[in-house]
């Protein structure tokens, strides 16, 4: 791994981040990282946060349009509350904060807590649960689903509310309409290695592959022979469209887990389009990158999320932040 | 100290040989999150409790609930993750339960878990046989009515028993089928902080 | 690896570039990129392309303030003087065309066949060759020094001066100036696997590295035993000072070989900017990410290029493609 | 048609069969230059001769001089690389030279494979000993002047003699000294179509 010693991987990217983005304050000591320009006036503030190893989520998703504060956990591990009022603080003119809390225990606790903290602190605070990975049965027999690449949906459009000035309730319930309208399924090729594990975190033999896995290294639902990008297209979309059954156009993320190379990502992304239309699915826009990553993983993830006009307006409006920029 | 009066400097001893014994054993709690989990409950555990030693080092609370407390509020703030605020969680209600009081009976300590162990529920909405740190916790704590070292037992087994389980809760409740067959690390971590408990209490 | 057959990954990429990217217009069969608005009425159209597997160099760096046309060859293999010829006729508004070479004996000889073919068709072509790797010795031994990182400085800034309006001979001067003010090192953590050959393009153990590589997959000038990120920014960061030796402030881009995670390279770019501070160089901008990437490898290139306030200004300026985009 | 008449069916012919044998040795090409280049020439080569191969049945031109100029046509249009303009050049060139003669002796087809192997000297900037194709080439042609057998022998000979040199040209020369020890690929695939000359010609 390039890098300095595992301890330290998350300090280090701080680090580079601060040196690399003047727009960005980045607070290694406590791990926030907040828009140089806030708290800004009459704006919802935007915060989300979570382990690191999805890069750019989150931290690189903070700017205008987009996230007013980020706070990094260790890799894997959801930040601790700390972070989150520290940043809520900064981030808040008064109108209130918004928490985007991906579904994962840690995650949700850790926010919970915090929540209640910056509440004693005086600061109005709402949160909205991402959990769309349909690769995880939602039952009392599961901690829910999880939430991976609709995260990005959900901080494009609601930052992009929070910019126009919308108030904290309906930012919160655009993030809420963006989250019930989106859905995810990921495979991977290849496991992760983790700084602090130094080797793979599950054996994955060469010609197999893992079906249904999340963003942290874990085993997916199923392993399978080893399936052509056609094939495995069929089945990712299949089990979104199965879920959600747009009857608008779509969004579409094809994300890549780290390590697939763009050629193939773009490839794959003509096979999540094949079966679009094959399934009468509409497309309005489609994003192809590593955008929610799980480190040097091999594989990807395809998400959708329905949206009417006034969505779309949202996610075309500019945004400008070190990993999604546009119309600026 | 009589066998059954425990002083602030007891549960220091317990906090201090827990952070040894969690950072002798990490890369096998890492090793199990690994199969079910992301891999990362080791480096959690050793960074808490290395913090958590540390502070009680440096300002060393006078009362067995101080000393848990301020435990919990180091876990809640350097370990995040589950683990992090349902640890810190049990440490601060236990130490809540054990209010000001200068030494506590080994039957306090037992209540005071007790509510810490049942916070320890309602924070994280599971119950014992979800193949979590409660499979360890909840046994652990009931057998301390009869000893230190029946606690530490209690644990393990607890721990153990956690391999047949489908996870209901937490990460590995993802995999489905797929987490049987392996021990939780939560649980492991559980029965590892019984065990030195035991060790502390001689 | 995420595809269907070999032989088509180039193919399905371009098909999934032409459903992600409505503003591009992608002629799969005759492997062409081009902007949708070309030839832009009295603009000089730039071109570039070479073996894909670099993604997103060059395709995703086709649109305004960039390229006005790409030409991917197969994986790791220049692209063949049709596609040149195609791409030249599609983007010549009458101001002439400007070819941006990387330095391999492939490239150079299949773009210098395109050149003359398109002068027989009457279309002023210009060329200029991208040698920017440090870690090839540049003698009458060698093939010269590799393009690699110094491609996107060259694009980017040549882009800009053409959007400005400039003519051919201004832009292909600024390319040249940008070329002889740029240099790059490489390093490899792990090697790539190319599609057609299916197996890593060479054997690294896990615990060593490789110094001095180029984007191809290729070993490079040295093995050694696994070093820090601090190690490595010293050896690549001096390797370039000392060619470059820069008194002008520097853009500096810390370029991921594809399957290294941000993550890391963020941290690798803050041991960089250490480096440079050391060295009293002054960093004018920062760059971080997978940009002139080698397929799945593992690793990291430093590329510097030395800026005055014009070349500055011209970075600065708007740019919109997949691949790189702010200012608009 | 005597032993030293050859004709255009001959040339396809060492066409068809070297896009035969440029496929069945493609992997080993590849593996050549996987070590000291950018593991693509077996493919590059099968992808050329293949669409030679098509376009000569689609269209068999009527002489020996079309016929190479057609297939190094199909080589510069189809391959990519530095082997396609170098192997186009080749055999556009040769086939420039037999002019539009109907049938072309062995000694007129030494001569014009003498061009061409110049051409590729000048194209690419290299000679005899930089460990690239030109030293299977040019002693190929050389030993033409005594047979085919002596030609494909020489330009195997030649293509061994590679190993211990060290790159000047092409990729394999950013290796420096690491690019000793390994044979060129594409000298190795001259010495393939060389083989494939002298199994022709019968
Ligand atoms: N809802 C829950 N209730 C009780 N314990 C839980 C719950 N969710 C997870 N755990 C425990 O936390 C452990 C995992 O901790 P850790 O790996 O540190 O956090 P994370 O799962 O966030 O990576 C599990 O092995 C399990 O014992
Ligand atoms: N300048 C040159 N002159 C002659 N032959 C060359 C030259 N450069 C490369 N070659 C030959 O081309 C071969 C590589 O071909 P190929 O792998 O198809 O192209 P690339 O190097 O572009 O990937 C080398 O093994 C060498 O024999
Ligand atoms: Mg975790
Ligand atoms: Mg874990
Ligand atoms: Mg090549
Ligand atoms: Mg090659």
């Amino acid at each position: 791994m390039l890098m300095n010693v595992a301890e330290n991987v998350v300090a280090d990217a701080l680090h580079g981040m601060a040196a690399a983005h003047p727009d960005l304050v980045v607070d290694v000591e406590n791990r926030v990282i907040v828009r140089r320009d806030a708290p800004v006036e009459g704006k919802v503030g935007l915060l989300s946060g979570g382990g690191s190893g999805h890069e750019p989520l989150h931290g690189g998703f903070v700017g205008p349009g987009m996230l007013d504060a980020a706070c990094p956990g260790e890799v894997f591990t959801s930040p601790v509350p700390d972070q989150m009022v520290r940043a809520a603080a900064a981030v808040d003119s008064g109108k209130g904060v918004l928490f985007l809390v991906k579904n994962y225990t840690g995650d949700v606790l850790n926010f919970r807590m915090a929540e209640e903290l910056a509440q004693d602190e005086g600061i109005q605070v709402a949160s909205v649960l991402v959990d769309d990975d349909v690769a995880v049965t939602d039952s009392t027999f599961t901690a829910g689903r999880r939430g991976t690449g609709a995260t990005l949906f959900v901080e494009k459009i609601a930052g992009a509310a929070a910019d126009e000035g919308a108030p904290l309730e309906r930012v919160e319930a655009i993030a809420r309409q963006v989250v019930a309208q989106s859905r995810s399924f990921g495979v991977a090729l290849a496991p992760c290695t983790t700084p602090a594990k130094g080797s793979p975190t599950f054996d994955l033999p060469a010609g197999e592959l893992e079906l249904g896995v999340g963003i942290h290294g874990e085993p997916g639902r199923e392993r399978r022979a080893m399936m052509t990008s056609h094939e495995i297209a069929d089945v990712a979309v299949d089990a979104v469209l199965t879920d959600l059954e747009p009857r608008l156009p779509v969004l579409v993320l094809v994300n890549g887990m780290g390590a697939t190379p763009l050629l193939e990502l773009y490839g794959f992304a003509a096979e999540v389009h094949r079966v679009l239309a094959e399934r009468k699915a509409a497309v309005a826009r489609t994003l192809v990158g590593n955008y929610v990553t799980s480190l040097d993983m091999a594989g990807a993830s395809v998400t959708l999320c329905q949206v009417d006009g006034d969505l779309l307006r949202l996610w075309d409006a500019p945004v400008q932040t070190p990993g999604l920029r546009w119309g600026r | 100290m009589s066998a059954s009066a425990l002083d602030a400097a007891f549960f220091v001893r317990w906090m201090t040989a827990s952070a040894a014994s969690v950072n002798r054993e990490a890369d096998r709690l890492t090793e199990l999150d690994s199969a079910i989990g992301d891999a990362d409950h080791g480096s959690n555990m050793r960074r808490g409790f290395a913090a958590v030693a540390k502070a009680l080092e440096a300002e060393p609370p006078a009362t067995p609930g101080a000393v848990l407390m301020a435990a919990g509020r180091q876990l809640v703030s350097t370990v995040g993750g589950a683990s992090g605020p349902l640890y810190g969680t049990l440490l601060r209600r236990t130490g809540k339960a054990l209010g000001d009081a200068e030494q506590v009976s080994v039957d306090e300590l037992r209540a005071g878990l007790r509510a810490g162990v049942d916070a320890v529920g309602q924070l994280g909405g599971a119950a014992p046989g979800d193949k979590t740190m409660l499979d360890a916790l909840d046994p652990a704590v009931d057998a301390l009515a009869t000893s230190f070292g029946a606690a530490a037992a209690a644990a393990d087994e607890g721990a153990r028993a956690t391999v047949p389980m489908q996870a209901r809760k937490g990460r590995a409740s993802y995999l489905g089928e797929r987490s049987i067959g392996h021990q939780d690390p939560g649980a492991t971590s559980s029965a590892l902080l019984f065990a030195t408990l035991a060790e502390v209490a001689g």
